[in-house]
């Protein structure tokens, strides 16, 4: 099973039967595929309906149903399209249970930076800020560092998108929350030892006494 | 009844050099693409655009972009045309990104005669620079300001001759909104149908926004 | 001719073609039965819709279907039902051209004062200030006196309903428009004397040198 | 897919004394009629009542301050159910009274996430006693903060098996935006059908906003 793999099962564990859930683009997509079959989670698509099905057979393609990032896609029954005022009214009132997005760093105080790397990339924030500072839990998904290089920090270097608004980080190595007291790895991919996840990490993990396997 | 249908030719006469235009639709899903055509073959210049993104290089607002028809852009998200970054990067295209959440309540303020709105989205990153920040009930929120335009150029999927429209699936996005928040009001409709054929029930924006529309 | 039937069919002719009107409940009602029918008017109900028909027939009112008074109405073809935001978005964004609504007390500054009396009659705003504060044009509609009390005041002495947002009131003595300088009887009903309509008058008029004839 | 319908009993054992309950409907016409005489019957006391109106003495939310058992109303019109302006002036009845168009967007920013919004609505009047006065751009406006309740009791002309909502004619008024601003949204829709007949194109409140439905 290969990294990506890893981190989109245990997130896909994070959610509850009648949850509304928005995935961010990339990875986090993936996480639809190992929601169990009869779990009934509806994915939200910020650009305008809740009930994102999957990708539709090639020539059925629908140039009106499309998901944020453009691409085709199908619904479920019981969707429903509304316009981007009511769709970030949804995502900013709290009636998205959870959010799963990507991030470029992410640090001990929970804020996260996934937007922009000044001089470089600067897509747009599109709606991350929202969803990071609307929905009820923030789950960060994503490769624990990048070429070897820290994601996980004692502070963001970038430019944030929210500031003290997530509460779970998954990746490859474990799982870990970030509470007030700082980040706490919950499991551990039995694959890797606590000394190498910590390496990994910048910011200081706290070692709860029963810290788990990382369920997958 | 003042009858609205009128020529793509008449429709564009409209937009001048240096004017403020709204763009409907969410990477092109929704965007009146016979306006953009229509605009690049026109030429106007300094433009200020307003629309979720910049669309692709060849398809929605994207086009404009390629053709250096704007001197300003506001968007929440430019990633998937790359020549929005190029021109901006480089200085000829000033841009204001802001949260899509944030850049539908700015729109409709602006179209719903409210001075402003307060937001928790953006709060502690670099979207708050030069905002007013206001604290209600003990919560930090950023005062952001409604948007207006002198056009909307936006896509019905059904209109009636009165201009009540009727968005089909997920092009209904920043459309409904843009309707509210501009002097001119300029609809391409797939289809034109009588009046009474849209049940005023299922009317998604009145026509008493429309000014003019185009069969596209 | 009675007061009111005169007061309705001057108002009438305040309203042009393609023009979107909200009526206030009373008095302003009657408007509806004057406007040419070659003419456009569309008349909005604030509670929900655009379109507002004739009293239907005994018998075929329809629970669902009422005005803002809570009273058995009908649409007119090309109506379009809409929610209480947007109802107020139409209104306060200055998309309705304009309102008729009566007064107990208005003044030389355009003050408005229509919605409560103090230790007396407390029935609510309802969508009076919106509308006053909204619309391109407020016509006050009303007797010129009540009781042979003035109602055209130096200084409106009710609590308002909103500041300097008058522009006409029409009344079974004559036209008058509000402006910087102050009230300018601009038509008289042939039956009264500029002094009786001074007479009846709190305020200072202002009397043009080409004062017209009232046309009924 | 989670159940949704309950009993009218189970309903409304959600209603304790002292809660905050809004109610939708304008004058009655989309007031969840079997939700108030289920609640006269109950005899919950102490609530704190938001909406439109008092309705009338005998049908929508009138029949709860006959019955004596709210302690405050938030409200834009109460003049047609003489029982609120009594109560009031006895001061039994704590009155709130907003305009139409600031109540409306007082209850959407409740359910949006905004922190407030600025309108125009009511500078000059005594609706700005006790209220931030902010400028934007030169204009004066009044800050209005949001509206939340623990309870929504809305009605609908026709909900889906996962709580989509589609409403009739003038019986959408407040009942949307209702719907998105408390912590438990009860329904009583008129007929219950099975998920997809509701087409997603013409779904006016998502599933997600309600918790529970009674058919009425």
């Amino acid at each position: 099973m290969d990294a990506k793999e890893i981190i989109a099962r245990r997130v896909a564990k994070e959610l509850k039967d009648g949850d509304i859930v928005n995935l961010g683009i990339g990875l986090p997509t993936m996480v639809a595929n190992y929601i169990p079959k009869d779990m009934d989670v509806m994915f939200q698509s910020e650009n305008g309906f809740i009930g994102l099905g999957p990708v539709p057979e090639e020539g059925k393609e629908d140039e009106d149903l499309v998901n944020s990032g453009g691409q085709p896609v199908t619904i479920v029954p019981g969707a429903a399209f509304f316009d981007s005022s009511v769709s970030f009214g949804i995502i900013r009132g709290g009636h998205v249970d959870a959010t799963v997005l990507g991030a470029l760093q992410v640090d001990e105080k929970g804020n996260l930076a996934n937007w922009m790397i000044p001089g470089k990339m600067v897509p747009g924030m599109g709606g991350a800020m929202d969803l990071v500072v609307g929905a009820k839990k923030v789950i960060i998904s994503m490769t624990h560092t990048a070429k070897g290089k820290h994601k996980i920090l004692k502070e963001c270097k970038l430019p944030l998108t929210a500031a003290n608004q997530v509460d779970m980080i998954i990746t490859e190595m474990g799982v870990m929350e970030v509470r007030k007291e700082g980040i706490i790895l919950t499991e551990i991919n039995p694959e890797y030892t606590v000394e190498q996840v910590q390496q990994a990490t910048e910011a200081k993990l706290i070692i709860p006494k029963d810290l788990k396997q990382m369920e997958i | 009844m003042i009858n609205k249908i009128v020529t793509l030719e008449e429709a564009m006469s409209h937009i001048k050099d240096g004017m403020t235009v709204m763009i409907g639709g969410f990477m092109a899903a929704g965007t009146p693409e016979k306006f953009m055509d229509a605009l690049v073959e026109k030429g106007v210049k300094n433009l200020t655009l307003i629309g979720n993104d910049a669309g692709w290089p060849d398809r929605g607002i994207g086009k404009l972009l390629i053709n250096k028809q704007a001197k300003k852009m506001i968007a929440s998200h430019i990633g998937l045309n790359p020549e929005a970054g190029n021109q901006m990067n480089a200085g000829t295209l000033e841009m204001e990104l802001v949260p899509q959440g944030t850049l539908a309540e700015r729109i409709r303020a602006g179209g719903n005669g409210l001075g402003g709105l307060l937001t928790p989205t953006g709060v502690g990153t670099i979207v708050e620079e030069g905002k007013q920040k206001i604290e209600v009930d003990g919560v930090e929120y950023l005062l952001e300001k409604p948007l207006k335009a002198d056009i909307a150029l936006i896509s019905a999927s059904i209109a009636d001759k009165r201009g009540n429209l009727y968005f089909n699936k997920a092009t209904k996005n920043f459309n409904p909104l843009m309707a509210t928040a501009a002097d001119i009001v300029i609809v391409g409709a797939e289809k034109i149908v009588e009046v009474g054929e849209i049940d005023p029930n299922d009317v998604m924006t009145p026509g008493l926004f429309v000014d003019y529309m185009v069969e596209v």
